[in-house]
């Protein structure tokens, strides 16, 4: 190939009235984009290379580096944005299909921001969390119509259930999409928080059945590392059938991210791509699909809850109802925001819909249906906030997963790069030498600090609403108006217009 | 004018209930008087009564008590009635003149059978066959009421104070062994004659002071099992939810104290493996039956009453015993005036219910 | 005795530690002046092969056989503190504590002098800012004495209790 | 308890060291001939060069015998010990009684038997006194402010040569040890010009090989030292001076004045004939003990246990002077120490290049396995020995960072034969060696 007409499109700035050579910048990018000049005895940069990690500024002793936006304006065109554009160069150059990590940053309505909370003024009080018992305690499984009791007055028809102690979860992120460090954080933060995370459709390492009790172990296409000990080691199974950053299509771990220990936890050979049909080739339909959640109920004693992962696509109500029906525990949607460590950046950005319209429907549906209170509606796909947690669950979901803001708060600066396995953070990377900058125990604190927070500040809202218990928050609409919303809008969220 | 509005309605009120253990009855007066006390906790929006075992001659049959706007209603529900019902006797309610009291509706009363015929097409219980069309009735019919439902009990309410309420519809006439009052301040709405509390379902009666900010979660939780919410009201959906768990999920009444006003984790935290089973069975199917928010309550049945507060006590709630009298009441003054020197007075705490029972009536209550 | 440790798993090689280590030897502690106007030699060493990397300071030896073969008696060790302390003022750049460390964490002068420069454990800040601005914890200030010789596990353990993670 | 030591050295110190850590109220007596506050023999060159004062040659700070309650009675010669009443009888007569008794007297300069070697600026290089009398003798010569008795900054220092009188200052050393070459650089840096004159055909044999002598021979030329090796004097001619020193292979150099540093021997007149057993020095075990019960000897004046020969030996170098003193201190009180760690090791530098050296260095032999780095563009060399995959012995030149690892290695006589290869590598330390070794090393 001849030129490449790529262009930065980062600017790395130095001020070397404060560099002092220590050179933490240059060790610390595994992008290369810093260097050290003997003869100029001066720090360089390669801007090209520069992915806006942020690690380099963060660490950076004096302060004296700042990344900035590559200055270069193409003529100004609302059509063929220099996104597009510089797309079409990438693509002329190498053929390939345009690749892109985490979720889709694209200028579509963002529904949470559209929604209000409600606050009891004078007719009830509100609740002050600090001084008053706030409980966010949330059980995730099927629920019988009602209870019944036998002659000990001992309840006889309750399914195994998940205990959450907030209604948080960390959604699936596979060991090989992510650091041994990265699941060692979510999972001892998991258990220490009494929350679940989600293995991913990566296997369970063997350092992380310790965690087992609050661990999701996932069944997807691959199959990857399933097998009995691990659907017993979990507190519950999922069967992943979709991903809200790439529905329809499966996954593919490059073989340079599967190591000996991916390997291993895999069950795949070291060095080969690891590739996640796109649909389970044993489900064709519900009723497959039925067998399928059967087959493993069956297969760890009808002991644990299994859930089914879908993305948030056009009919997800009518495909909802028809996994409850299915026998599933927990239906888990993930909405088109959410995030991907490689997905083709045209499908990310392109297919499924808005998980705040999904969850509205699916709720909806499920009431209809009368279904709604004996399975578990779990959602993710861009929880940015607390708000979000409180407007997802008064919409009528049971719980939230975490992706992102997980990986946010293990470090993550949302470069999107995932795929190229160079994570400088140490998250999505299998290098032993950048995996290690994560350090789990700091991982596991900061994402406990953030369940902390976050829990906190739903108990404020809570409390604020005259509420003291998640569960009267649960698809409780009314605590909801919209803004900037139309007429459909509302209806499909079954909410009113802010002042009405 | 009747209009249902299509919010919720939020009111704060008064409550006040008398139960004689032995079943004997006694008039209307002592509780007009009790409720009257708390004149100030009302705002004239709204009163009301419900007296069981007022009707001992129809004692088998449903006590069908109706608001209608206009004669229109009227007959398009006694057509219904007519169909649905053998009815034994149709009557308007004697009301007396009272200068506070304005706009009243037509208020009528039926006792009133299933039809047979009908009934075994339904498949129902006579009980779900009746509550089902008092769903129909409140659903579908325009200008028209169900004030209250059930056998040997009945509901008598309107806008206005709650001592001009009595006095409107004479209950110094009526003798019942339990009588429920309550006094209204909405917030919100111009009071509207159905609106008043008590709310009533079948045998089910509840008066409530409170605000319930689990409304909208335990709405769209009770409504998947065939209730339609259409009062907009707490007081409606918390019948509701007795309904549903007492009588329908024939839960004994102490896990549904358990499920309404559940204990807290911590608590349950504290309890027996057995006990905490259970109690956290119960929060985990029953979660959406949380009663979220400040409220005392005081659900009347025939076999007696259950007494009320949200689990953390934000709302008032005091009881008295005097021999086989149980009294309860937003405030003791209100028990006072009526029971100056009461054997016991007692304020119960956040979510641990007050039963008083009909002796010889089994706690299960159905 | 709390010492310094170095938990390579989470070293990045960054050399901060030596960065900070500088700056809080200067006389400026200033970072930008400590590197730019003055010549100070980080008391810490990095050893790294890129994917494994620890830093390494004095170990302050308990029979700290740099205090006897030291010809000047510029260092001592501190009976208090445990600290093998270094006077710089006695040094004479004899390098004889060079041949003696068996862990080769004592440093000629990078500026030429005739002096070393070796681990104080910044007694004068309390904390040593290795460990305070190591930016992965890998380093950590504790009290290994109880647990010495026992295994990785216990020694882990002791590492969370006695603050390997901070807030 | 009542200790006596004899010696005021590193031995000595070590020893009250030692003592101090088991017995705070034992009497502690140091007898030594001469008179100063403890102070660091190797120094001296520093001292004759101006690159420290008298204070920073005390070896410890001034409260040092006061703090550890020792009762000094210097500049005495000990005359005579009695074994049986334990006692030492002092030059004055004095008689000091003793429960323990160390002798830690160190060593002293032999002088070979050469024709006119009695002249009086024929002098050696061990001690404070020493430097005393070559700084008198500079200046008779006309070297001014050259030191001994007072303290000049470096920079102030004047050197009178050519400008002043007819011929530069000159002075010959006999011997290329370390103690010559110490001293020769002391007065290069006076501005006195040196010969070194060496019957060994190059410097510091016992510290170096071939290859690393000619680097060091090289630089200390480049500073203006000339050397005659493999020659020796034969006479020191002059009247009551040595004025020219004539040499065997026949040269006569003139000089001011002449050194002789052919070696150090324990100094063990003392003992002689009191039935403590003597070799070379006095022989003692592991614990310091000499063969008479309650008498101990540390030093330069002991022969004791030379780890990597394996046999007992002179190790005439500080580090085991004090760690002898400290073993044989701990040991008075009753404690049960031994010292196996000793073998020769040498740190040392000569204008601004350093050099450590330790064990054999010179192997013969099959089971010696030799690995050498070198580049001699800068002056760096860097050889280690191994005897069955074990480090016997190491040269470092210019490049000495780390040397104590190897070091180290040697006293554990640790097996490193599956990092060999990487031992001489820039990056050498301990990552070179295993996670499980690393961690049990640093990890305590």
């Amino acid at each position: 190939m001849a030129l490449s007409y790529k262009n930065p499109e980062f600017l790395i700035e130095r001020d070397y009235d404060k560099c002092i050579n220590c050179r933490v910048c240059e060790r610390q990018c595994a992008n290369e984009a810093h260097y050290y000049d003997e003869d100029l005895d001066k720090m360089m940069a390669i801007d090209k290379n520069c992915v806006n990690c942020h690690r380099c500024v963060t660490l950076c002793p004096t302060d004296a580096l700042r990344i900035r936006k590559y200055p270069l304006e193409f003529k100004e065109n609302y059509n063929w944005t220099g996104e597009m554009i510089n797309n079409i160069y990438k693509q002329a150059e190498t053929g390939g299909v345009l690749l892109t990590g985490m979720g889709n940053p694209t200028k579509k309505k963002i529904y949470w921001d559209h929604l209000l909370l409600n606050a009891s003024q004078v007719t009830n009080p509100s609740i002050d969390p600090l001084r008053e018992p706030m409980e966010l305690k949330t059980f995730l499984g099927r629920k019988p119509e009602r209870l019944e009791f036998d002659q000990e007055g001992n309840i006889t028809n309750l399914p195994p259930q998940i205990e959450l102690e907030t209604p948080i979860m960390f959604s699936a992120m596979s060991f090989g999409s992510i650091s041994l460090n990265a699941c060692k954080s979510l999972a001892r933060a998991a258990s220490e928080m009494g929350i679940m995370y989600n293995t991913g459709e990566g296997g369970l390492h063997q350092e992380l059945y310790q965690y087992g009790a609050n661990t999701i172990v996932q069944v997807a296409s691959g199959r990857f590392g399933v097998h009995q000990e691990y659907l017993d080691a979990g507190a519950a199974i999922e069967i992943k059938i979709g991903q809200g950053a790439k529905p329809g299509i499966g996954g593919h771990l490059p073989g340079e991210k599967v190591g000996e220990e991916v390997s291993r936890t895999r069950m795949i050979p070291k060095g080969t791509d690891a590739l996640s049909p796109a649909p389970h080739h044993d489900i064709y339909s519900i009723e497959d699909l039925r067998q399928l959640i059967y087959a493993l109920k069956e297969a760890t004693d009808y002991e644990k809850p299994v859930s089914v992962k879908i993305s948030a696509v056009h009919n997800v109500a009518a495909i909802a109802s028809g996994i409850a029906t299915a026998g599933a525990d927990i239906i888990a949607i993930d909405g088109y925001r959410g995030g991907t460590g490689a997905a083709p950046t045209m499908i990310r950005d392109n297919v499924g819909i808005p998980i705040e319209l999904a969850l509205a429907a699916v709720d909806s549906r499920l009431r209809e249906e009368g279904l709604r209170n004996q399975v578990s509606l779990v959602i993710g796909g861009s929880i940015r906030n607390s708000a979000d947690i409180v407007k997802a669950i008064a919409l009528g979901a049971d719980a939230v997963y975490i992706g992102s803001a997980a990986l946010i708060a293990l470090g993550c600066h949302m470069c999107q790069k995932c795929y190229t396995g160079k994570c400088n953070w140490g998250i999505a990377t299998q290098r032993p030498d950048l995996v290690k900058r994560l350090n789990p125990e700091i991982g596991t604190e900061r994402l406990k600090n953030l369940i902390r927070g976050w829990s906190h500040e739903i108990k404020e809202m809570l409390g604020g609403m005259g509420i003291n218990a998640i569960e009267s928050l649960r698809g409780n609409r009314l605590m909801l108006r919209g803004i900037d919303l139309n007429e459909k809008e509302l209806e499909i969220l079954g909410i009113k217009h802010a002042g009405e | 004018m009747r209009r249902i509005p299509e919010e919720k309605i939020m009111s704060g009120c008064a409550i006040s209930g008398i139960l004689d253990r032995k079943g004997r009855r006694f008039s209307g007066e002592e509780i007009i008087k009790s409720i009257a006390l708390m004149h100030d906790r009302s705002n004239g929006l709204g009163g009301g009564f419900a007296a069981y075992g007022i009707y001992p001659e129809y004692k088998e049959q449903y006590a069908i008590h109706m608001f209608y706007d206009d004669l229109q209603a009227k007959e398009e529900v006694e057509d219904f009635l007519e169909r649905h019902f053998m009815i034994s006797l149709a009557e308007e309610i004697p009301t007396r003149k009272v200068k506070a009291i304005t706009n009243s509706p037509l208020i009528w009363r039926y006792f009133v059978l299933p039809d047979q015929h009908k009934l075994e097409q339904a498949n129902l219980s006579e009980d779900d066959y009746v509550a089902r069309c008092v769903f129909k009735i409140n659903d579908q019919y325009r200008g028209a009421f169900v004030v209250s439902s059930g056998k040997n009990m009945g509901v008598f309410k309107g806008v206005g104070y709650p001592e001009d309420i009595g006095e409107f519809y004479q209950l110094e006439q009526y003798e019942a062994y339990l009588w429920t009052a309550h006094g209204r301040f909405p917030t919100n709405t111009p009071g509207w004659w159905g609106g008043a509390h008590p709310f009533t379902l079948l045998d089910w009666s509840i008066v409530h002071n409170g605000e319930i900010s689990s409304y909208g979660a335990n709405k769209r939780y009770i409504e998947m099992f065939g209730y339609k919410c259409t009062m907009m009201t707490d007081t409606e959906v918390i019948t509701y939810l007795f309904d549903l768990l007492l009588r329908k999920h024939k839960l004994p009444l102490e896990l549904v104290v358990k499920a309404v006003a559940a204990p807290l984790w911590s608590e349950i935290d504290r309890m027996g493996e057995k006990e905490k089973k259970i109690a956290s069975g119960i929060r985990a199917v029953y979660g959406s039956t949380l009663l979220n928010g400040p409220f005392s309550i005081i659900l009347g049945h025939k076999n007696g009453f259950v007494a009320l507060n949200d689990r953390i006590k934000l709302r008032p709630l005091v009881c008295a015993e005097d021999g086989e009298r149980l009294y309860v009441a937003s405030e003791e003054s209100a028990i006072r005036e009526i029971c100056p020197e009461p054997e016991k007075v007692w304020a119960p705490r956040g979510g641990e219910p007050v039963i008083g029972l009909l002796e010889g009536s089994s706690e299960e209550w159905l | 005795m709390k010492k310094v440790y170095a938990r390579e798993e989470y070293c990045l090689g960054c050399k901060l530690c030596e960065v900070y280590c500088v700056t809080s030897h200067s006389e400026s502690k200033d970072v930008v002046k400590a590197h730019k106007m003055e010549e100070i030699t980080p008391r810490v060493i990095v050893e790294s092969t890129g994917e494994v990397s620890f830093a390494l300071q004095c170990r302050h030896c308990d029979d700290a056989p740099c205090t006897k073969a030291c010809i000047t008696g510029a260092l001592q060790k501190d009976p208090e503190t445990g600290i093998v302390g270094y006077n710089q003022e006695k040094c004479v750049g004899c390098w004889t504590c060079i041949m003696t460390c068996p862990y080769g964490a004592i440093k000629r002068d990078e500026y030429g002098r005739s002096i070393i420069s070796k681990c104080d454990l910044c007694i004068e800040t309390g904390e040593p800012v290795c460990v305070v601005n190591c930016p992965n914890n890998a380093l950590v200030f504790i009290d290994l004495a109880e647990k010495q010789g026992e295994g990785v596990e216990e020694q882990d353990k002791l590492v969370k209790e006695q603050g390997g993670c901070r807030d | 308890m009542n200790y006596v030591i004899i010696g005021n050295s590193a031995a000595g110190i070590g020893a009250v060291e030692g003592i101090r850590k088991y017995d705070q109220q034992g009497k502690i007596t140091i007898i030594a001939d001469e008179p100063y506050h403890t102070y660091s023999r190797p120094l001296i060159s520093y001292y004759l060069a101006g690159k420290v004062n008298q204070e920073q040659m005390k070896f410890r700070p001034d409260d040092f015998y006061e703090k550890n309650r020792v009762e000094t009675i210097l500049g005495k010669r000990a005359v005579k010990i009695d074994q049986s009443s334990k006692t030492v009888s002092l030059e004055d007569g004095q008689q000091i009684g003793f429960d323990k008794l160390l002798l830690a007297t160190g060593g002293k300069p032999f002088i070979p038997p050469i024709k006119g070697s009695e002249m009086e600026n024929i002098l050696t290089f061990i001690k404070m006194d020493d430097v005393r009398a070559i700084a008198e003798r500079l200046e008779t010569a006309g070297v001014k402010d050259c030191q001994g008795r007072e303290d000049y900054p470096e920079k102030e220092r004047t050197v009178v040569t050519g400008h002043d009188q007819l011929r530069p200052v000159k002075a010959v050393i006999l011997g290329a040890g370390l103690i010559g070459l110490k001293a020769a650089e002391a007065l290069v840096k006076l501005g006195v010009k040196v010969t070194v004159v060496e019957l060994a055909d190059r410097v510091l044999s016992t510290i170096l090989d071939h290859e690393a002598a000619a680097l060091v021979q090289s630089h200390l030329e480049d500073k203006g030292i000339s050397f005659e090796l493999e020659d020796t004097i034969e006479e020191f001619i002059g009247e009551k001076a040595v004025r020219k020193v004539r040499l065997k292979s026949g040269f006569v150099i003139n000089c001011d004045l002449a050194i002789v540093a052919v070696g150090v021997r324990p100094k063990v007149n003392l003992v002689e004939g009191t039935g403590i057993e003597i070799n070379r020095g006095i022989l003692v075990n592991k614990k310091m003990e000499t063969n008479i019960e309650d008498i101990y000897a540390a030093g330069d004046v002991a022969e004791g246990y030379d780890m990597l020969k394996g046999t007992a030996g002179v190790i005439p170098i500080w580090p085991n002077a004090y760690n002898q003193g400290l073993t044989a201190g701990e040991n008075m009180t009753g404690a049960d120490k031994t010292y196996e760690e000793g073998f020769a090791r040498n740190s040392i530098g000569f204008f601004g290049l350093p050099m450590i050296t330790a064990g054999i260095i010179n192997p013969e032999g099959d089971e010696y396995e030799i690995l050498v780095d070198k580049a001699v563009e800068d002056n760096t060399y860097r050889k280690v020995v191994l005897r069955d995959d074990k480090i016997v012995g190491f040269i470092y030149l210019n490049k000495v960072d780390r040397a104590g690892i190897l070091t180290g290695l040697i006293k554990e006589q640790q097996d490193i034969g599956d990092i060999k290869e990487k031992i001489l590598a820039d990056d050498f330390g301990y990552l070179t060696f295993s996670e499980e070794w690393r961690r049990a090393k640093l990890w305590k």
